[in-house]
């Protein structure tokens, strides 16, 4: 990205300066001396304003698609990427590890490691930025929307929210600390928490009740859900969509919005009952229960 | 712009038309087309929405300027649903990573 | 070409402003020329109120912990500079102006086509300024000019419906004004005066009033739904009941970018009169400068998106808007060229108008090279809400907007008051604020390099040299702006008497006595040749 | 005097009696009067645009929430809708009677028709608050088992009170040309004001052609 930035820099002083030359050059030689002086009228030359519609064109297409490609590859992280929550709340960042280790305003992260963040927001719209990545996503308040990156020096870097949400947006900011792999590891020990995200999953799982009907054998009321985790699912009126976060977020808020074929709609909503925490907890719990990708845990 | 005027009886007809039009959609409404049961409905209104427009509003008699603002008009209309839904549906055709 | 009256002392010859007298003369005058004035009072007032804000912002962050306010009244001060400065001062400033005292005279018509309209859209605006003024006065707004949904609707226990009222208000000021410049200029051009006769001037205001006209409403709707949701809880942007907060930004952005070429459009209108009366020459390529302007209007509205990139909005629909934003790009620098080609062989003078506009291709090459950065995808995820925005669309408000403003201003002044201003506080003023302003600005984009985001009331230590600077920019800049005021308002009492044609510039309105009588022309110009004639020689001409 | 009424509360504000029907503006009536038509043309473009914000809303809410769209609609009673419709299109209908007469300079034709259309369209108001449409629509935003249905009414609602607001805009509009037509105002040559009056009145009976079906017949009414 650093070197279309400074390509487009480069370009921008060229410009600037030919414009700046070309107007002092003009200024200084055709100064006007006296006041009967006539110009020659304007010849208008065809091929001069062809040249300065066609160049700039060309020199456009080329950095749109020289952006586009860097964008397109940052937007799809590589598999087997680890997983960090990210639960932004008006002027603090929660984030969670798999692990089950919880940090508000910091994340340990190891380097060389690409590290995906699944983020929501509680309230309003947040934006996690980290200048020192060059990456930048909203937060948006009902919906997943996810960014990774991939740490190459270890340290500690700024962390900003780049979307106004609010009095203290200048205050929601805080530090990403990059390690080598042994002091993460010695630093996973040291605040290793009771439970994994999946275990506090699977202990809101039974305590909320979805296991009466979400049965592993399938003779409860609701689908099976080991191994579904990023399966396609049909709906009633054929609609298929993959089971991501989103919709398992959706199906747990609003069951009566995705009806499935042979299963009646009993499933009450769960909104106002979990927090978005919890849905994260819950997610991670369902995804551990056997998916194609089973989440990293080192 | 439009010193032709229309005399009353093309105006009876437009309006007998228009009044056709309207109980036909709701007839309509009342047979299963499945999907097409939307379709029909808005074809049938800008059918009634061009007559209106065509005969009532003296479209047809006037030259063009009026018919340019009201064919730009549709224009951005068209363009800010379209863009808009380009986003909106295709935000989930960028696979999240896993299975 | 009607010659042209014999030149009498100002008093005794009956023109629009001593045709009648007396507050209501004013406050009840359909003359397009006294509303003109009516508004540049009114925006003038509105643009110090703004800058004020301006200022203290820029005080406060001197220090890196905030120096001046507690952070709520500085998201106060940064929502009222942008609501201020963006719908009441640079919106209006050169079409409800310049273009309503110069449409009809251009085009040889005795006023605009619906002169009653024209005042209401000045009520209008004062209502809407008014109920803005209210509510930033008795306690502000704080979600920024953006109003971004889930944060103005329920997150937040300010002033928002009063502003939005506001805004929504003052909305309907801007449709009636393009709606009026549309139409005169469609059916009420002298005979002779063929679309390619107009002056330049009219292809951007007939620009700028096709963005006003088509883009205005959905601003007004988008405001309309904010003022639903904050009182009805309509839900349309509440993800709770399944609304979607990206949808507000879709319907703002959609009104709000071409906005930004409300904007500049009329400023290059008046560069491409400026550049071609000081230069003595027609200008390079008109026809491509005439047309460029009508696709900016038009690709305008297909770009919006660029300022969503990373607001969640899928990747493809990005693609789309990008490309479609470099396309928007391309049309402005046909007109940098063609501007720079016209000074060719020229004979060029430095009066004061001339060295704004020379200033304004320089920034607005600039600003417009920068925002390059902001439509290629890659580079907008680092850039999106830092400083590097800012400085970027300051440099083409302040650097181009307001100065070819007050380029504008200072060469139609003689035609306006019947007085010329002294030109060398005049080329001193624009050398200030040349200056003050590149020192206020150009730190700015590489604090939004570095990574410092927009809005903030604290900023991390590290920032805080540039921060400075531009403080310090910003203080030579503000009394940059303060100098025309003084002189502009001197010279209307002590000014030198101008004659009808100070800068011997071609067009219709240089026609008439300098304070144009209120009908503007005795009988209505017949129009034979092309416009810009400064090669021809010249007429008996006083 | 011929305006673009954009602001219904102008056309009655003009106190200055001019008195032959031409503008110092403009050359001749003929040049007025294209001047008004394309004025409110192009006032017209930009209430289309005003409404395209929410029916941008609308239809990607009611791809997203189909369903609940759906059971949102069948609260509404159709043949009521039906029933508007067809007196909306019955006031355009008088509306374009009255313009041609008065391009006729008929003035008891004219104030017969204008009158007829301004209880038209009270009369279609008076229909969409009545009891049968307007009760079980507050009883389904109030008690909405699933939220969709809840977003449909406030889709519902708020379309349908935007043009019942631009309704009244329009019947205030008439009423001012009820009254100079009363006062002989509109002549033969000079009845420009009715017909930029009457374009308005045409918008707002097409804006409500396209809301019935959308908002009244999602997914049809077949049981």
């Amino acid at each position: 990205m650093d070197h279309l930035y400074f390509f487009l820099t480069g370009l921008t002083l060229f410009f600037t300066f030919l414009i700046f030359a070309t107007i002092f050059y003009f200024m200084i030689k055709y100064r006007r001396r006296s006041e009967q002086e006539r110009p020659p009228a304007t010849q208008q030359s065809l091929p001069l304003e062809i040249s300065w519609i066609a160049i700039p064109s060309l020199i456009c297409v080329f950095l749109f698609l020289w952006g586009a490609s860097l964008f397109f590859a940052a937007a799809r992280p590589p598999q087997g990427a680890m997983e960090i929550f990210v639960v932004g709340k008006q002027w603090m960042w929660h984030l969670q590890h798999p692990e089950g280790q919880r940090e508000i305003n910091q994340l340990h992260i190891p380097v060389d490691v690409p590290v995906r963040l699944t983020m929501t927001s509680e309230d309003v719209i947040h934006d996690f930025f980290v200048p020192a990545f060059r990456m930048k996503m909203d937060v948006l308040p009902g919906r997943y929307t996810s960014e990774w990156f991939q740490a190459t020096k270890p340290g500690s870097y700024h962390l900003f929210c780049a979307q106004y949400c609010g009095t203290l947006h200048s205050g929601m900011t805080g530090t990403i600390e990059v390690m080598t792999p042994t002091d993460y590891a010695q630093w996973l020990r040291d605040n290793a928490s009771t439970r994994s995200m999946a275990e506090s999953g699977q202990e809101l799982f039974t305590r909320l009740g979805c296991d009466t009907c979400h049965l592993a054998d399938g003779s409860g009321a609701g689908p099976v859900l080991q191994g579904r985790f990023g399966k396609q699912v049909t709906l009633r009126d054929g609609q298929n969509l993959a089971m991501d976060e989103a919709y398992t977020r959706q199906a747990i808020l609003d069951p009566a919005s995705l009806p499935l074929p042979n299963y009646r709609p009993v499933m009450p909503t769960f909104r106002g009952q979990v927090s978005e925490e919890q849905i994260l907890q819950l997610i991670a719990y369902i995804k551990s229960l056997g998916s194609g990708e089973r989440t990293q845990v080192p | 712009m439009n010193t032709q005027d229309p005399s009353v009886g093309t105006y009876v007809f437009v309006f007998a038309v228009l009044l056709l039009l309207a109980a036909l959609t709701t007839g309509i409404a009342y047979i299963n087309l499945g999907p097409f049961n939307t379709v029909v409905a808005l074809a049938i209104a800008a059918v009634k929405m061009c007559l209106v427009g065509l005969f009532f509003m003296h479209l047809w008699y006037s030259r063009g300027l009026a018919r340019i603002v009201v064919l730009a008009g549709f224009f951005w209309l068209a363009l800010m649903v379209s863009f808009t839904l380009a986003d909106v549906f295709s935000r989930s055709w960028i696979k999240p990573p896993g299975p | 070409m009607s010659t042209a009256i014999a030149e009498v002392p100002v008093e005794s010859r009956m023109h629009y402003l001593n045709a009648s007298y007396g507050i209501k003369s004013w406050l009840f005058t359909t003359d397009h020329k006294r509303i003109a004035l009516l508004y540049l009072g009114s925006i003038t007032l509105m643009f110090f109120i703004g800058g004020a804000a301006a200022v203290m912002m820029r005080l406060h962050l001197i220090e890196p912990a905030g120096a001046l306010v507690q952070p709520e009244t500085y998201n106060k001060l940064f929502t009222m500079h942008g609501v201020i400065m963006v719908f009441f001062f640079l919106v209006p400033s050169i079409p409800a102006t310049l273009g309503n005292f110069l449409v009809p005279m251009m085009i040889g018509a005795r006023d605009l086509a619906f002169p009653r309209l024209n005042l209401l859209s000045w009520y209008v605006y004062i209502t809407g300024g008014a109920i803005t003024l209210y509510a930033l006065i008795s306690g502000g707004v704080d979600t920024g000019w953006t109003f971004y949904a889930p944060l103005s609707t329920h997150y937040v226990t300010t002033h928002v419906i009063a502003t939005s009222l506001g805004v929504f208000i003052n909305g309907f000021s801007s449709i009636l004004t393009g709606l009026n410049f549309i139409v005169t200029i469609h059916k009420m051009r002298a005979p002779g005066m063929t679309w390619k006769r107009m002056p330049l001037f009219l292809w951007s205001m007939y620009a700028t009033s096709v963005i006003f006209v088509l883009a205005t409403p959905v601003i007004a709707i988008a405001m309309v739904l904010i003022g639903a949701e904050r009182l009805l809880h309509v839900g349309i942007f509440d993800p709770a009941i399944g609304g979607d907060p990206v949808l507000f930004q879709h319907l703002f952005w959609f009104y709000s970018h071409p906005v930004v070429y409300i904007m500049i459009l009329p400023g290059m209108g008046v560069v491409s009169e400026l550049v071609t009366c000081f230069a003595k020459k027609k200008p390079f390529g008109y026809i491509f400068i005439a047309y460029s302007s009508l696709a900016i209007a038009m690709i305008s509205f297909f770009v919006w998106g660029h300022h969503m990139f990373v607001s969640s909005q899928s990747v493809y629909a990005g693609f789309i808007f990008s490309a479609l934003s470099f396309a928007v790009a391309i049309p402005s620098a046909i007109k940098v060229f063609n501007w720079t080609a016209t000074l060719y062989k020229g004979s060029i003078s430095y009066q004061a108008p001339m060295l704004y506009a020379l200033g304004f291709i320089g920034l607005f090459t600039m600003g417009g090279l920068t925002g390059l950065f902001l439509a290629s995808l890659a580079t907008d995820v680092h850039l999106h809400d830092t400083y590097f925005v800012i400085a970027h669309f300051h440099y083409i408000m302040v650097g181009g907007a307001v100065m070819a403003y007050l380029g504008g201003i200072h060469f139609w002044w003689p035609k306006i008051t019947g007085r010329l201003y002294h030109d060398g506080w005049a080329r001193l003023a624009a050398l200030v604020i040349f200056v003050g302003f590149n020192l206020t600005f150009f730190p700015q984009y590489m604090l939004g390099y570095l990574g410092m985001p927009r809005r903030y009331a604290v900023y991390p230590a590290e920032f805080q040299v540039l921060n400075v600077l531009s403080s310090a920019g910003a203080s030579i800049l503000g009394m940059g702006y303060l100098i025309p005021f003084v002189y502009l308002l001197w010279s209307i009492r002590y000014g030198p008497v101008a004659g009808s044609n100070p800068w011997g510039a071609k067009g219709l309105e240089w026609e008439t006595p300098s304070p144009p009588p209120t009908d503007n022309f005795e009988e209505t110009p017949r129009i034979t040749e092309e416009p810009y004639g400064y090669a021809e020689p010249e007429h008996a001409h006083v | 005097m011929s305006e673009s009424a954009a602001g219904s509360s102008l056309a009655g504000t003009s106190g200055r009696s001019v008195s032959p029907a031409l503008h110092h503006q403009f050359e001749d009536i003929e040049q007025q009067r294209e001047a008004g038509n394309f004025g409110m043309w192009v006032f017209l473009a930009t209430e289309m645009l005003f409404f395209s914000g929410v029916f941008t809303g609308y239809i990607i809410y009611r791809s997203l929430y189909y369903s609940g769209f759906a059971a949102g609609s069948h609260v509404l009673e159709v043949d009521l809708g039906a029933a508007m419709t067809a007196v909306l299109l019955a006031s355009s209908f008088t509306m374009a009677m009255a313009v041609h007469a008065a391009r006729q300079g008929n003035r008891a034709m004219l104030l017969g028709f204008l009158s007829s259309t301004i209880i038209l369209g009270i009369a279609f108001l008076g229909m969409k608050f009545t009891g049968l449409n307007f009760h079980p629509a507050v009883d389904a935003l109030r008690g909405a088992p699933e939220h969709t249905v809840e977003l449909f009414m406030c889709f519902y609602f708020f379309m349908t009170g935007l043009h019942a607001l631009h309704m009244i805009i329009g019947i205030g509009l008439l009423g001012v040309m009820a009254i100079l037509a009363w006062r002989g105002k509109i002549s033969a040559e000079h009845y420009n004001r009715v017909e930029v009056s009457g374009l308005y009145w045409h918008f707002v009976d097409i804006i409500w052609i396209y809301l019935f079906p959308l908002l009244y017949l999602i997914g049809g009414r077949y049981k």
